[in-house]
């Protein structure tokens, strides 16, 4: 009995001995050939199973007693078994998916059994015509199966299937018989043995003939119309199959015939899966219905195998299963559950996709599938396109490299715009049956788990540290329906501090200064989050993982780690963001930003060539130029750098009001924290270049319009956004100077800015919370209402401003200094300016909201919830420390960045002294404080003059207003100033990148015109697809 | 003309006739807007493949590869053709049958629809 | 017009192709090595006269299960396309007009000839040229005139799919008794029975057995094709 | 003389699949199509290959002719709309 699961040649047997009997158990009732059938299909499971455990070296079956080339012979080694695990796992539960399908006809139950069989078949046979023969049946149950549905869509598109396999099998019989005359044997691997005689033109032929038959199954770009028919056209259940399962034979079958191939043109093979890979994706951009826009990614995605295979098809075992089986798997998990979920939802137009959310579990494995598609850790496409892109690097294909990024750029887009209309949910009910729930949930399950075998084998010796976190997160994430927000809280922050204290005892110098910024501002910002009184179920989880991901920066050695980090992060703030309540569109943004800033990282480490972040410090300066671009440009996309900082804005104002607090104050600092690494590795090369100096302009740049942009802002966490922006600008150029003062004013810089970031985000999440709106012209006067508000808002914006006494001052002391002492005297004067810009938004902010006179309808606003106040009092209070005894962190930062460069700091007391001049904290404290007491007595004694004055005591000149808020002095306060400064505020950057969206959807609507949907124009499209093929080989 | 044409091989000759059978064949493919032609069409391509294969196996001048109990099997490697292709097309006829009965099996359903034999109505599915 | 223009060109470009082909063949003046081997030696193995039979059903014996398979899966395609669902909503009205008394007389003798013919084909398969799937659909030409003769009346299909159904799971049957008798990678082996004395009907093993179970399958396959199309 | 035949047949069969591609009507079509099959099937005969003969007289000429013919058959009515 145990024989029967160790012999692969069972699952023939099984299958077909089931199938033909399906007929006449019939006769005995439903019941009983439904249990044969699913029998059958667990039992072809099983043995598939049992085969590959008990694989101790490749299996070779001969059959009819003779052995190959005198008879047909099949093989199970390790590569069969992955891919024949995958095809019977899939079919088991595709099977099970398509109860309600199969149930009324035993006819189908047999087509779906031989269906099975045929894709074993391509997998294993090692005969040419018996693979003719496993295609043929595996077409032949597909047409079948297809046409079960007998409205015109499926019609139609079976039918052009039809065509197009009739003339697939054509070109493959025409090939063997042409094979056969050459080598005068069938047998695949005696055919290998002796490609040399098909070196001829006969050969020739005959090669090109196979290969574009194999290569047409797998729908290769233009020759795919039909294909994507079948996908539109057939049952969700149907087109899964197609999509994980025919495609894999042909696939395997493609993989075999490969060495046949002459060697010197692999680079076709290439072409044809980048180029089948990037159209599909860019074509996908412009699709609307479900079933086809998977079709598009479905294509890629072999696509990119294909591109994959023609690289590793003579790579060693495991790094042809990292690599091409990941790439494979990756499509497999994602693809079928995300066909399955689209068999549920029954909707054609993905803005009918709300419906969906009604099912947690389905909306859960649905982004599971999404994000494993788009490449994102720790689902198995990130792991292998990871060491697919670093091998690419290392072989210096750039242009692949950048075709593979941007096609995965445009997959992302239109995959999460679906997703956005998921969330935007709807009235109707979801019906879904069980059979149809539960192998969609078995594959995210699957999912999940492959997805952590990964992460501990990928990462190495390193990966519990990881790998935990994220574990811990996930059950955050799950447990957050069944236990109270308070509790989940909780076991967030008890879990950062450990993070925390794990992460300080690992790190030390510049690390460590980041891991607090990161950690301790965390954990502090977290305490707010206590305020909402119903957090979402995954809040605390995501927020762990953000926040995790940041230490686990910190700690990474290796560019995968601090790649797989950056991604974790990026996801986890997504995620963070879309759960805010209107911010589906801003999070697109958000995260298309990401994964562009992503895809440049991932092009920088791949070109380094370097494994460990301490070899980017080898690099020879012409390479180190290349690669600092690329990662820098990633990083300031994530800073919000001026260009690309479009995101900023949408992102900051609606996440959720506590959220953004993490974003704007915690979150920011990553890209900081990156664009450190890298100026310090690649110190030497950077230092004085033209590109230290353009990445200063840009800082400066970007500080400037963020604070123009800041001022004509009419929502509050808008303003606080581009505020935002404009801050990093300076710690762009800080860390640009590349220069001891510069590096701890960068330093400095980032963390004053979390702490008045926090104290303006949180502060304004109590008003926000208090007032409901983020419209600052309908705010005024709530100095009264909410004091210890008004005092974080106002302490803030001092530090903020840099006007004594508190931190600001130092900062912007550090920074003209720093400024002038290399040198930059009109970026200094700029930097002035912007600064004075920032006075503007900043007068508004406090004007608009806490002062001028109350509304009538805030009169019973109170003070700030209470888990709001506490972490704002230990900032103001951590600020008020840090302001008068500076010596107290500023002098570490200058160790820290004294590791790397001499230091141009010194000490006395709380005297900091530069080449410039001086600045002594404490002594700036008292001296304000003086003035300040003296200033407020002389206030307190003159307070009695004050003439109140009723609120609408105005008049108007005869006139009513019909909206009387609009004459408010605050709405639209600096329009003036925007007159004045008109063309400088204009939306550039907006417009380029809209620009940059329409053409590319132009571009889409404009290639995918060749799919005409005549069955007909694709016959020609596969004839001239062969044409080409032949005279590629055939030009030398 | 006939010692002329006999410097030619059958074989070669039957090769031609495939080839071009392929080509009427896949003309008709592309040309004919009928769905039934287009069908015919396919089964003439498939037809000129096998006469192909058959061509293959043929070797000039000798009888078909079944040994009676008389002929000495030395002998018979000298005096029969090659079974192999005949087996391949053997199988290559009935896959032939089989698809195009399911092939017209969808147009018979198709016209149902659409009551409609012209390809060109059948582009409901495109972009 | 256009569009046939680049047809034509490109079918000139495939015919260039096709002419290299030719240009370079040289026919085969030689057995390959696998078919010397079957020449030389498939009769004293498989006990088969008919080389070509030996290597359908032994030799490459896992093809013909495949195309066992797929004559099966194109019927049920077949079948599950056009045969009348339950919620199939028909309306169809039949004009009946009974075939002529010549036409239902002829059919009325050679039906049972033709059956017969089939039968003897596949009997003879190891023997002569013909075999199973030919045998088969001979036996599906003698249906389609039992249809021409008699067009309302319905074939059975209970028994039909039974007897398609027994003897394709007989067929795997045998060949699973390949394996049992005579070891692994003996899938589908001829030789579990005696071979027999060459040239003789009840010779070549299970190869008589196996084409009667293939020419029932194939033949029971076409004519319920058939049927299914005739009433659609 | 065996040349001869030969080419007769061959020029047969190919007379026989241009017509069934160049003929307006279906049935004449399928016909053609039909003949150029029993053709090829003499062809398979000369070819020494009478297994192939047997089976492409059988199916190819007549069951995939009889198939064509239930289908036209069942699509009769509005071939004239549609055929130019």
């Amino acid at each position: 009995m145990v024989a029967y699961f160790q012999n692969p040649l069972n699952i023939y047997i099984t299958a077909m001995a089931a199938a033909f009997l399906l007929g006449l158990v019939h006769k005995l009732g439903k019941m009983a050939s439904l249990t044969l059938f699913y029998g059958a299909l667990t039992m072809m499971a099983a043995v598939t199973l049992g085969s590959a455990l008990s694989l101790s070296q490749p299996l070779i079956i001969q059959t009819a007693g003779f052995i190959a080339p005198l008879s047909i012979n099949l093989q199970f080694g390790y590569y069969e078994a992955f891919f024949t695990i995958c095809v019977n796992i899939a079919a088991l539960l595709g099977g099970l998916y398509l109860y309600d399908y199969l149930k009324d006809s035993v006819l189908a139950r047999a087509l779906f059994l031989m269906l099975v069989v045929g894709i074993n078949g391509m997998i294993m046979t090692r005969d040419l015509f018996n693979l003719f023969i496993f295609i043929e049946i595996t077409s032949i149950a597909t047409y079948g199966l297809i046409g079960l549905d007998r409205n015109i869509k499926a019609l139609s598109a079976g039918f052009k299937y039809i065509l197009a396999g009739g003339m697939i099998s054509a070109f493959f019989l025409l090939g063997t018989a042409l094979t056969y005359y050459k080598t005068g044997t069938l047998n695949i691997d005696q055919i290998i043995a002796m490609k040399d005689v098909l070196q001829d033109p006969i050969g020739l032929t005959a090669i090109t003939l196979l290969l574009t038959a194999l290569l047409i199954e797998l729908k290769p770009f233009p020759a795919n119309g039909w294909g994507l028919d079948v996908y539109q056209g057939s049952n969700a259940g149907i087109a899964a199959m197609i999509s994980v399962g025919v495609s894999t034979g042909a696939l395997f079958a493609l993989y075999k015939l490969l060495p046949l191939f002459p060697a010197q043109h692999m680079g076709i093979i290439s072409g044809i899966g980048l180029a089948t890979f990037f159209f599909s994706n860019l074509m996908g951009l412009k699709q609307t219905d479900a079933k086809r826009m998977l079709g598009y990614s479905s294509i890629g995605q072999m696509g990119l195998v294909l591109l994959a295979l023609s690289f590793f098809h003579t790579a060693p075992l495991t790094m042809f299963l990292g690599i091409v089986g990941g790439l494979f798997l990756n499509h497999f998990l994602a693809k079928a559950a995300l066909f399955w979920i689209a068999g549920i939802v029954k909707k054609d137009h993905i803005k009918e996709w709300g419906i969906l959310s009604q099912s947690k579990m389905l909306t859960v494995v649905f982004i599971i599938a999404v994000f494993a598609l788009i490449g994102l850790p720790p689902f198995p496409g990130f792991w292998a396109k990871w060491q697919f892109i670093m091998v690419l690097g290392s072989g210096n294909h750039t242009f692949i490299i950048a075709a593979i990024l941007i096609g995965s750029l445009f997959e992302a887009v239109y995959l999460l715009r679906w997703f956005n209309y998921v969330l935007a949910g709807s009235e109707e009910k979801l019906a879904c049956e069980k059979s149809k729930r539960v192998p969609v949930l078995i594959f995210g399950l699957i999912t999940a788990f492959i997805s952590a075998l990964l992460i501990k084998s990928s990462l190495g010796p390193q990966s519990s540290i990881y790998f935990f976190p994220i574990a811990f997160a996930v059950i955050l994430m799950f447990v957050g329906n069944f236990i109270p927000t308070k509790l989940r809280a909780l076991f967030a922050i008890s879990g950062i501090s450990y993070l925390s204290y794990y992460v300080q005892m690992n790190v030390s110098g510049l690390n460590l200064i980041f891991a607090q910024m990161f950690l301790w501002g965390g954990m502090i910002l977290s305490i707010a989050t206590f305020y909402k009184t119903k957090a979402k179920p995954a809040t605390y989880g995501l927020l762990f993982l953000m926040l995790a991901s940041l230490g686990g920066l910190v700690l990474s050695r290796t560019t995968l780690e601090f790649f797989f980090c950056w991604e974790i992060m990026t996801l986890a703030s997504y995620l963070l963001v879309i759960s805010g309540k209107n911010a589906k569109k801003a999070a697109l943004t958000y995260i298309t930003f990401s994964l562009g800033s992503a895809a440049f990282l991932m092009a920088g480490f791949a070109l380094s060539n370097s494994l460990t972040l301490m070899g980017l410090a080898a690099l020879p300066s012409s390479q180190a130029t290349i690669v600092f671009t690329l990662l820098a440009l990633g990083f300031l996309i994530k800073m919000g750098a001026f260009g690309v900082h479009i995101w900023v804005p949408g992102a900051y104002a609606e996440a959720e009001d506590d959220i953004s607090a993490f974003i704007a104050a915690i979150l920011s600092k990553a890209g900081v924290f990156g664009l450190f690494v890298i100026a310090i590795y690649m110190q030497s090369t950077i230092s004085n270049s033209t590109l230290a100096y353009s990445l200063g302009w840009l800082g400066i740049l970007t500080a400037t319009f963020g604070a123009l942009m800041a001022a004509f802002q009419e929502d509050i966490k808008k303003l606080l956004a581009y505020s935002s922006m404009g801050q990093m600008g300076y710690v762009i150029a800080a860390v640009a100077l590349m220069s001891h003062l510069g590096w701890v004013t960068a330093l400095y810089l980032s963390i004053n800015h979390i702490l008045y970031k926090s104290l303006l985000f949180l502060s304004v999440a109590g008003v926000i919370y208090r007032v409901n709106t983020r419209e600052m012209y309908k705010m005024g006067g709530l100095i009264k209402k909410m004091p210890i508000s008004f005092i974080s808002a106002m302490m803030a914006i001092i530090a903020m401003s840099g006007v004594p006494p508190l931190t600001g001052f130092g900062g912007k002391w550090l920074m003209y200094t720093a400024l002038i002492e290399k040198g930059w005297h009109l970026q200094a004067a700029l930097a002035f300016f912007a600064s004075g810009i920032a006075f503007l938004y900043m007068y508004r902010l406090v004007h608009s909201i806490f002062l001028g006179q109350a509304k009538p309808e805030h009169k019973d606003v109170k003070e700030a919830p209470l888990w709001l106040i506490i972490p704002q009092v230990i900032f103001m209070g951590l600020m008020m420390v840090g302001s008068t005894l500076p010596r107290l962190w500023v002098e570490k930062l200058s160790v820290a960045v004294g590791e790397f460069m001499p230091s141009t700091l010194t000490w006395s007391g709380q005297t900091a002294t530069t080449s410039l001049g001086y600045w002594n904290g404490f002594m700036v404290m008292n001296i304000v404080g003086v003035i300040f007491v003296i200033v407020l007595i002389f206030l307190l004694l003159t307070f009695q003059k004050v003439q109140k004055v009723k609120q609408f005591n105005i008049v108007f000149a005869g006139e009513r207003p019909f909206t009387p808020e609009t004459t408010h002095v605050a709405y639209n306060m600096y329009a003036p100033v925007q007159k004045a400064l008109g063309g400088w505020v204009k939306p550039r950057a907006t417009a380029f990148w809209d620009g940059v969206t329409e053409w590319s959807h132009t571009l889409s609507h404009m290639f995918a015109g060749i799919y005409t949907g005549n069955g007909q124009t694709y016959l020609f499209f596969i004839l001239l697809f062969f044409l080409m093929l032949n005279f590629l080989i055939g030009a030398n | 003309m006939g010692l002329y044409l006999n410097q030619y091989p059958l074989a070669s000759i039957v090769l031609i006739t495939g080839f071009m059978m392929i080509l009427i064949g896949l003309w008709g493919m592309l040309t004919k807007t009928n769905i039934i032609k287009i069908i015919i069409s396919i089964t003439v391509v498939e037809t000129g493949v096998n006469v192909i294969l058959v061509s293959i196996g043929y070797i000039q001048g000798r009888t078909a590869p079944i040994l009676d109990t008389a002929v000495l099997q030395i002998d018979a490697l000298s005096r029969v053709v090659d079974p192999i292709p005949s087996a391949l097309v053997l199988t290559s006829i009935v896959i032939g049958l089989g698809t195009t009965a399911l092939m017209l099996s969808y147009v018979i359903k198709m016209y149902r629809v659409r009551q409609s034999l012209n390809i060109e109505d059948f582009g409901v599915l495109k972009w | 017009m256009i569009k046939r223009f680049f047809i034509a060109l490109s079918l000139i470009i495939l015919a260039g192709t096709f002419a290299k082909v030719v240009y370079n063949f040289v026919p085969n003046t030689e057995l390959t090595n696998v078919a010397k081997h079957y020449v030389q030696h498939g009769t004293q193995e498989l006990g088969a006269t008919n080389l070509v039979t030996a290597v359908v059903v032994t030799y490459r014996g896992l093809d013909t299960l495949g195309e066992v398979v797929v004559l099966f899966i194109s019927a049920a395609g077949v079948g599950l396309l056009l045969r009348r669902r339950k919620n199939d909503l028909v309306t169809k009205e039949e004009k009946r007009t009974e075939p002529s008394f010549l036409v239902q007389s002829v059919a009325e003798i050679l039906v049972p000839l033709i059956f017969m013919l089939g039968a003897y084909i596949f009997l003879n398969g190891h023997l002569t040229p013909g075999g199973g799937f030919q045998g088969g659909a001979v036996i599906a030409s003698g249906t389609m005139l039992l249809f021409l003769a008699a067009p309302y009346k319905h074939l059975n299909h209970g028994v039909l799919t039974a007897l398609e159904s027994i003897s394709g799971f007989a067929y795997v049957l045998i060949g699973i008794l390949g394996v049992t008798l005579l070891g692994a990678g003996h899938f589908i082996d001829n030789r579990f029975l005696p071979l027999g004395e060459l040239g003789t009907l009840l010779s070549a093993g299970a190869i008589p057995i196996i084409y009667i179970i293939i020419g029932l399958k194939v033949g029971t396959e076409l004519s319920v094709v058939l049927e299914d199309m005739r009433e659609e | 003389m065996l040349t001869v035949l030969t080419i007769t047949i061959c020029v047969g069969v190919l007379v026989g699949s241009l017509l069934a591609i160049v003929l307006d009507s279906l049935t004449s079509a399928v016909v053609s199509a039909g003949l150029a099959s029993l053709f090829a099937s003499v062809l398979y005969v000369l070819l020494s290959a009478p297994d192939v003969a047997m089976t492409e007289a059988a199916i190819g000429s007549g069951l995939t002719t009889m198939i064509f013919l239930y289908t036209i058959k069942k699509t009769q009515g509005v071939k004239k709309e549609v055929l130019k």
